[in-house]
């Protein structure tokens, strides 16, 4: 039993008044306290994993917050986080809730220039950084604002050498911190319990679609309300294996890796890097797993390519067996009865084809696996759950730690995104706006009386997403209220609809569909370079590039053809007739996507202006020069030439 | 000791030694090409020795065409093991080939006993029976014969090294890429080899079939014939000349001279110990070029 | 379909170089051992006495000599002659009094102490000329086997194993010898599958890749060379004590001729050089496949009328036995090993055709 | 490809050919002898005249009705003188029932004599295995059946004697294969030449033998008044081309059994004209039982090998021993008509044949349960170019000397298990 373990056992931790935690730190050290030998974290390092019990957890917690509180973190304060999943990372994300200052994570991939954007609340003048590429960009930070003033760093390689002042390894943190855990008997106690249930747990920033980022302050009470109400609901479980790969910056991974994993006493796994992660999920095979529809879309294009390169027997059995287990899946979930055929074919399927896939992608053990932030397609969904993955859309929002609703096994219908969870209230506003209540919403915004006005009303949180609730209770999401957008014929739509529909194909990896005030719809299509690559490649197609390949005739009617499928359940007003094979794919760094790979609809409209044009004319190809910004930072333009194709019905 | 005995045992060990140096000499002619020890060497005269046997006895030519159909299927033969077997496994290990080699030998004593039938053959080339005696020596006419041609076709067969397709093959010995660089064709030159090694193992079979008569038998020719190629030197065709008459006449002698002593067939461990003394003392014989690699 | 490798992880390196990383290979293995430990149960006695039997023993040797020629590199055509020593050593041993464990290893010693001298000619020479002085070994080792009737039993050149017992149990019956032959065969496999985790394995490989290299990394191949003789003859002992006692009971010198030895080579070939696995299928299949095929060839004249002379069908054994050897060094060097390996790598990555995607 | 279906095949053979073995051994009234032979290795030169021979004589048994009712079914495999296969043939004989084994090799019978003995299955070793197997006390279930080694060679030095009137001071060459088989009458012929006074030098040749030239050269030089040649297969052809060549008379060189017609053809049918050897039945097709043969298996076209080969001396020995066989069963009947088919049982039978004389093919043979060998009798034929013609009667000679040998072997046998 190390130190801190005998600590708690002397003094406990702050509660909830029924006995739970009161927050992430009172948390771990009641993990420490009752399942102090359980394993909390695994890292994977040099091919191995490295393990931390959770007595060890909390020690290390301990040992990052005195050092941190050596450095000068001070409570309310917030501490920048940037980088991949790192054990460390987490840690010291707690390290600082148990100093009463809290961390703002913000996404490895933000440019220099846009990270002041994130560092706006809570004056962070202590940053914690993965690497070197990420000092490097604080250094850069740092030389223009003057924040922060002190970074930390986990992994020294590259960075040792530097004369930066106010750098600060990790390794040397933890040690300054264990120093002043020896000299100081009362400071684990006192570490424990300084936090309170009302202190903000993480700073997070809004996808900032429109305008600057919001800062959203989740406190623990929120944190640790919404794991318990899923919990509550059977969306969690204790002792889950987590993997921890998604971004540290999105509320997915804070509240389903690190809260839920802290609340509920799991095994939080991080993979080497994010390189690694696929490779690395199959080691950790996670009871519990939490991907974006994109990121289960790949899955599935990762399977069917393999597929399509398999052996001729091994390709007919899953030709054979993954139609019958999508069908079954199908019939399921309409409640239709299962025949006893069908359910020893599924049972032969199960060991001969769902079993290696699952097995294969690391999710044979993934009892609950859970999708949301954007709708899913069908295909996808129906696969996964034909392998016998129950997977599942949840409902949430920054604001609300995610977790609102979720769809309930047994009704699990598509497009629904399921019920309200344990605690939660929905009510649909007048407009169809969705409304929310919930002990895990945040009351305001950070320093942002405007927006906290307008979107906190009589302790509803007003979502922006447009839907109904179902006579059962489950909320259809339609899309977001602002998107609602007329033709000139003044036929509703919403692009993100059906621009999701054309993502579904796996050889779509983003569209922008246009028609507002227009008299119909067009679309601008980036084809998936992987999956029509590789499509190409069984054609003998030969190319040289992305631009290359979306600019083939063959590709051309590829993606033809799944506009047409989708038009097919279109009203007829709102058939996509024409489109253009983009020559790159919209880019975060080009601003034409979020970093949660939303669509930034104006400044594509803006950018690709003269695109649109000719989608709306009659001619058949169009000349874009796309300006274009090198990585020096120098401009140049670039000329292509594209070909307008009409939708053939 | 009767010294009489001795020198008619000397003689006719030589002309075996001679006998057995014909087998020995194709497994040098493949050696220095392409530098494999063919183990299937012995089977190979046995094949010779079977298909003289069928030339002449069941097809009915007479002895004298059937021999040279004998050896002319034989040279086909021999490229064809070349070029379908062992040229495909160039670059294996050293080890691969010989077992390559090793279980070409074991078919072949399959095969030819499976179909031509196991019982001995009697294979007539003409040579009375007769006992011939100079003065009190006696000569053993088959060995006497067989040991001459063996003798006349091994000098051939240096003759020819010095021919221009011999010097192709030299150089194909010496060197094989060098060799390919300067336009020689080397796998044409490897497979000529082959197939003038099946037919000097053709003559060995048909001189040995006639001795003793053709059965599988022949094929355990290899293991004296390696004991010859390795004391002369792998590498070396007169060396072949010498270390026969040299195993010849110590086998001949072990017999006359050891045996009555350990009360043992001696004979056949004389080839072996030869061996071993060769490899321990002088790995490269006596008269081949100093290459192996040593530790 | 069977690999599952999911939740598969390692904590230390330790575990990452574990024999059977899998736990279908684990289960697969325990499955064998299992069946292997119960097989009398399981299957008719004459496939006990005169397959299994068999197949157990003569796989230890094939893994003794693949040892040295998978392992070490070096080529030994006269194996058969080092399980004779063994043999007759452990017999007269056994028949001079001494308990059977002890003959076993009495056995082993002697046989590691010759091939000791078999290997001193590989400190000389390697490759051909290796095989050349192991063959010729071979004869010389027959010859003074039968030369000398103290040696060889006799005007009657035969010996008779009197009864033993191993570890307290008499060897007779069915069962006994079988179970001792596969404590042997179990323990020389579990060296072997240590061998390459081992520094000693390491070396080995070290000198079987390239000895000059070897020696520039500090191995004394000098040394390494001399202990894979010393080592593969033991094992080669060891098995002709067991061969003596658990299979033959008479042992006479033509039991271990030269066809032993090339029989053990083609094992190790056919079945895979340096396979473990290999050992075993090689065994079987160079072990097997005469008896099958005569059976089968007897089966088709008496069945289906084929009619083959009796010098054919006879032969037929000789000839897919050398056919087998020379298909296999043509289109599969690695032998059945790695035929398995492909059948295990197929299903390993099922259901796709690569294993990475 | 090839190679997958070429394994599917060899599997499938090998199931297939399981499945007729398990449905024959279900019927009754059937009596199984099995016959595991070499017929590719060593003894290739005898084995398939040999097995012609005794198929044939069964063929005629079962096609007369065969014993009591009973059909007798012989299992003739290759063993290929490979004990491993020998064990598996010995093994599946013996899980089939059967009550005889013939494995017609020496080390085979020699390997098999521990398994036999205690599991009670007849094994015989005619013209093979140990010699003093015919000590039936020692060796209750090893049966030769037939003139062992030792007996071969007493006849001939009797044969000699008897042509020389005395045999002091001669000079006896015995050229010998250097293997058990070959040394094996050593011993006797020493004893023999202490107690008749002649010379015995003793040559022996690496095996197989087809390369005897410097052996026979010192044979001449050692001017012997006899010689024997003591060999096999190809050894044998050898030695009489080396005898010729080195202008042996062939009239005073003799060998064992193990010559025959075609090794006079394979040297040359006149050049050996005179070669003597032991003949344990009357050779040719004159014999009652070969022309009965001939007339009722032959000719129907139901004989086991080409036609040719009937009468030849080694095909009369494989009619021989199965006619011995046969006794055996037919006795075993007399003894116990009803009591179970064994090894056991066909054991009691054997040892109580008594002068069977198969129809004049053999000398009248008696087996008891101490005397394995069946009396020891043989006569000496010689080579007169085109057949081997007799020069005597069935007679036996030296038995004293032989049996002493037989039961100083079998005694350590019984002491010592060796």
């Amino acid at each position: 039993m190390n130190a801190a373990v005998k600590t708690i056992k002397a003094t406990g931790w702050p509660v909830r008044d029924d006995g739970a935690p009161a927050t992430l730190v009172a948390a771990v050290a009641r993990n420490a306290f009752e399942h102090g030998e359980r394993i909390g974290f695994r890292e994977r390092e040099h091919g191995i994993w490295r393990e931390w019990t959770w007595a060890q957890v909390l020690e290390e917690i301990l040992q990052l917050a005195a050092g941190f509180e050596a450095v000068g973190l001070m409570p309310g304060q917030a501490m920048t986080v940037v980088g991949d999943n790192r054990a460390a990372i987490y840690f010291s994300m707690v390290a600082a809730n148990a100093l009463g200052a809290f961390p703002s994570p913000v996404f490895p991939d933000v440019p220099v220039d846009e990270f002041d954007a994130y560092m706006r609340f809570g004056e962070p003048r202590i940053a914690l950084a993965e690497d070197q590429e990420q000092v490097d960009k604080l250094l850069d930070v740092r030389a223009r604002t003057g924040r922060p003033e002190i970074i930390v760093y986990d992994d020294p390689r590259g960075v040792a050498a530097y004369e930066a002042e106010g750098l600060v390894s990790v390794e040397r943190l933890r040690d300054m911190g264990s120093q002043q855990l020896a000299s100081d008997p009362g400071k684990r106690t006192a570490l424990i319990g300084r936090a309170g249930g009302d202190d903000i747990a993480v700073l997070l920033y809004s996808s900032g679609t429109t305008g600057k980022p919001k800062g959203i302050p989740l406190r623990h009470r929120n944190v640790v309300s919404g794991v318990l109400n899923a919990e509550k609901g059977g969306y969690f479980r204790l002792h889950e294996e987590l993997f921890a790969y998604l971004p540290t910056a999105w509320v997915g991974d804070y509240i389903f890796t690190l809260g839920a994993g802290i609340v509920l006493v799991a095994t939080i796994n991080v993979p080497e890097r994010q390189e690694t992660a696929l490779h690395d999920l199959r080691e950790v095979a996670p009871t519990f797993y939490l991907a974006a529809p994109r990121a289960w879309d790949n899955m599935l294009t990762r399977v069917q390519v393999g597929m399509a390169d398999s052996t001729p027997l091994k390709r007919r059995l899953f030709d054979f067996f993954l139609p019958r287990a999508v069908e079954l899946e199908r019939r399921r979930l309409a409640g239709k009865s299962i025949g006893i055929k069908d359910r020893v074919l599924d049972g032969i399927g199960q060991v001969l084809v769902y079993g290696p896939i699952k097995d294969f992608l690391g999710l044979s053990r993934a009892k609950r696996a859970f999708t949301g932030g954007e709708a899913m397609g069908e295909d996808t969904f129906l696969f996964f759950r034909g392998l016998g993955i129950q997977l599942k859309q949840f409902y949430g929002q920054t604001e609300t730690c995610a977790l609102s609703a979720a769809q309930v096994e047994g009704s699990v219908r598509l497009h629904t995104v399921g019920r309200a969870m344990p605690g939660v209230a929905v009510r649909i506003a007048d407009d169809g706006e969705i409304l929310l209540k919930s002990p895990s919403i945040i009351e305001a915004y950070l320093d942002d009386p405007d927006a906290t006005a307008k979107t906190f009303v009589d302790g509803w949180l007003r979502t922006g997403d447009a839907g109904y609730l179902e006579s059962e209770g489950d909320l259809v999401v339609l899309g977001r209220v602002s998107e609602v957008v007329h033709t000139a014929a003044g036929e509703r739509f919403i692009p993100n609809f059906i621009e999701n529909r054309i993502k579904f194909a796996s050889f779509v990896r983003n569209v922008a569909v246009f028609g507002a005030g227009r008299d119909d719809l067009t679309a601008i299509v980036c084809i998936d370079y992987e999956a029509v690559g590789h499509w190409a490649e069984r054609r003998a197609i030969t190319y040289g590039s992305y631009a290359e390949l979306s600019q083939k005739p063959e590709v051309g009617d590829l993606v033809g053809e799944v506009i047409a499928h989708v038009n097919e359940t279109q009203p007829e007003p709102l058939k996509i007739r024409r489109y253009v094979n983009l020559f790159k794919d919209f880019d975060a760094d080009d601003g034409e996507i979020t970093r949660t790979r939303k669509l930034r609809r104006s400044v594509i409209e803006d950018r690709y202006a003269p695109l649109i044009e000719a989608l709306y004319s009659a001619s058949e190809k169009v000349v874009y020069e796309a300006s274009i910004t090198y990585e020096d930072g120098t401009h140049g333009v670039l000329t292509r030439e594209l070909e307008i194709r009409k939708v053939l019905v | 000791m009767d010294m009489l005995l001795l020198a008619e045992l000397a003689i006719n060990g030589v002309f075996i030694g001679l006998m057995y140096a014909l087998v020995a000499a194709g497994i040098v002619l493949i050696y220095k090409t392409s530098g494999i020890a063919n183990l299937a060497q012995g089977a190979l005269a046995m094949m010779g020795g079977y298909l003289a046997w069928a030339f002449s006895a069941l097809t009915g030519f007479p002895i004298w065409i059937a021999i040279p159909l004998a050896l002319v299927a034989m040279f086909l033969i021999g490229t064809l093991l070349e070029r379908f077997a062992l040229r495909r496994m160039v670059g294996q290990p050293i080890i691969m080939v010989i077992m390559l080699t090793l279980g070409l030998e074991i078919m072949l004593r399959g095969v030819l006993p499976g179909f031509f039938g196991s019982a001995v053959k009697r294979l007539d080339i003409g040579i009375p029976p007769t006992p011939f005696f100079i003065g009190d020596i006696f000569l053993n006419k088959a060995t006497l014969i067989g040991g001459s041609v063996s003798l006349l076709l091994i000098l051939v067969a240096i003759y020819f090294f010095n021919s221009r397709l011999g010097i192709i093959m030299r150089a194909v010995s010496d060197d094989q890429s060098a060799a390919w660089s300067v336009g020689i064709k080397v796998e044409r030159a490897i497979a000529i080899a082959w197939g003038l090694s099946a037919v000097m193992a053709t003559a060995a079979g048909v001189l040995w079939g006639a001795t003793q008569g053709v059965d599988w038998s022949l094929s355990l020719l290899l293991i004296k014939a390696l004991a010859i190629a390795i004391l002369g030197g792998l590498d070396s065709l007169p060396g072949v000349l010498i270390a026969g008459v040299i195993v010849g006449l110590a086998e001949s002698l072990a017999t006359g001279v050891l045996d009555p002593i350990v009360g043992g067939g001696t004979r056949d461990v004389v080839a072996s110990v030869i061996i071993v003394l060769t490899l321990l003392l002088r790995p490269h014989g006596l008269f081949g070029r100093e290459h192996i690699e040593r530790v | 379909m069977f690999y599952r490798r999911a939740g598969i992880r390692h904590t230390r390196y330790q575990d990452e170089r574990q024999i059977w990383p899998l736990p279908f290979d684990r289960r697969l293995a325990l499955l064998i051992f299992l069946l292997a430990i119960f097989a009398p149960l399981l299957i008719d006695r004459l496939y006990l006495v005169s397959y299994l039997l068999p197949w157990v023993i003569w796989s230890t040797a094939a893994l003794g000599l693949n040892f040295l020629m998978g392992g070490a590199g070096q080529i030994h055509l006269g194996y058969g002659a080092v399980i004779a020593i063994g043999a007759y050593a452990s017999v007269h041993m056994v028949r001079a009094g001494l308990p059977f464990e002890l003959a076993m290893i009495g056995g082993g010693l002697l046989s590691a102490a010759v091939g000791m001298i078999f290997g001193a000619t590989a400190l000389r020479v390697k490759g051909l000329y290796l095989a050349m002085a192991t063959l010729a070994m071979q004869y010389i080792v027959d010859f003074v086997i039968i030369q000398f009737p103290a040696i060889s039993g006799g005007t009657q050149a035969t010996l008779q194993v009197p009864r033993v017992s191993f570890l307290g149990v008499e060897v007779t019956g069915d069962l006994a010898p079988y179970y001792v032959a596969l404590l042997i065969c179990l323990l020389v496999t579990l060296f072997m599958l240590n061998l390459r985790r081992s520094s000693f394995g390491r070396a080995l490989a070290a000198v079987r890749e390239k000895d000059y290299a070897a020696a520039v990394i500090g191995v004394n191949t000098f040394r390494y060379k001399l202990l894979a003789f010393w080592v593969s003859s033991f094992i080669g002992g060891v098995v002709g004590s067991v061969l003596a006692v658990c299979y033959y009971r008479a042992i006479s010198p033509d039991q271990f001729h030269l066809d032993l030895s090339i029989q053990l080579v083609a094992m190790v070939i056919v079945g895979g050089l340096g396979s473990v696995l290999g050992s075993f299928f090689g065994a079987a299949l160079i072990l097997f496949a005469p008896i099958l095929l005569n059976q089968f060839f007897g089966f088709a004249a008496s069945e289906l009328g084929m009619t083959i002379s009796t010098d054919l069908r006879s032969h037929v054994p000789l000839m897919l036995y050398g056919a087998m050897i020379v298909g296999f060094l043509l289109w599969e060097p690695l032998g059945l090993a790695k035929i398995y390996a492909n059948l295990r790598n197929y299903f390993l990555v099922w259901p796709f055709r690569h294993a990475r995607q | 490809m090839k190679r997958r279906e070429f394994l599917t095949a060899t599997a499938a053979a090998a199931v297939l050919s399981q499945m007729p073995i398990r449905i024959a051994a279900a019927q009754d009234k059937v009596i199984r002898f099995s016959m595991p032979q070499d017929f590719t290795k060593v003894y290739t030169f005898v084995t398939a005249e040999y097995s012609q021979g005794q198929r044939d004589y069964l063929t005629l048994v079962n096609l007369q009705g065969g014993i009591n009712g009973h059909q007798i079914v012989a299992d003739v495999s290759d063993h290929g003188n490979d004990l491993p296969r020998a064990i598996e043939a010995y093994e599946r004989a013996k899980s089939e029932g059967a009550v005889l084994i013939d494995p017609l090799s020496t080390p085979v019978a020699r390997a098999l004599v521990p398994r036999a003995l205690e599991d009670k299955i007849n094994l015989i070793t005619a013209f093979s295995g140990r010699s003093d197997a015919a000590d039936g006390t020692a060796f209750p279930y090893v049966l030769p059946l037939s003139p062992n080694y030792w007996t071969q060679a007493a006849l001939l030095i009797d044969f000699f004697r008897q042509k020389d009137g005395d045999l002091n001071g001669k000079k006896i060459c015995y050229v010998h294969i250097d293997t058990p088989f070959g040394k094996e009458p050593l011993p006797i012929l020493q004893k023999l030449a202490e107690q008749q006074g002649f010379e015995l030098v003793t040559f022996p040749y690496t095996p197989p033998g087809n390369d005897q030239s410097a052996i026979w050269p010192q044979v001449r030089r050692a001017r012997p008044d006899w010689v024997m040649f003591w060999g096999a297969g190809v050894g044998q052809t050898t030695a009489l081309t080396e005898a010729i060549r080195n202008g042996l008379d062939m009239s005073r060189l003799s060998s064992s059994v193990w010559i025959s017609e075609s090794d006079m053809e394979v040297v040359g049918a006149e050049q050996c004209t005179g070669v003597l050897k032991v003949e344990p039945c009357v050779s040719g097709r004159e014999p009652e039982l070969i022309q009965e043969i001939l007339k009722e298996v032959v000719e129907p076209d139901k004989g086991a090998g080409p036609e040719d080969k009937v009468g030849t001396a080694y095909y009369n020995y494989g009619v021989m021993l199965a006619a011995i066989m046969v006794e055996g069963v037919r006795k075993a009947f007399e003894k116990d008509p009803d009591g179970p088919i064994s090894g056991e049982w066909l054991n009691a039978g054997l040892r109580s044949i008594s002068d069977f004389t198969a129809e004049g093919l053999i000398p009248a043979t008696t087996i008891t349960p101490e005397d394995h060998q069946g009396g020891g009798q043989g006569r000496i034929a010689h080579w007169d170019g085109a057949k081997f013609v007799p020069d005597t009667d069935f007679f036996s000679a030296n038995q004293d000397v032989v049996w002493e040998e037989v039961r100083k072997y079998s005694e350590e046998f019984k002491k010592t298990g060796k």
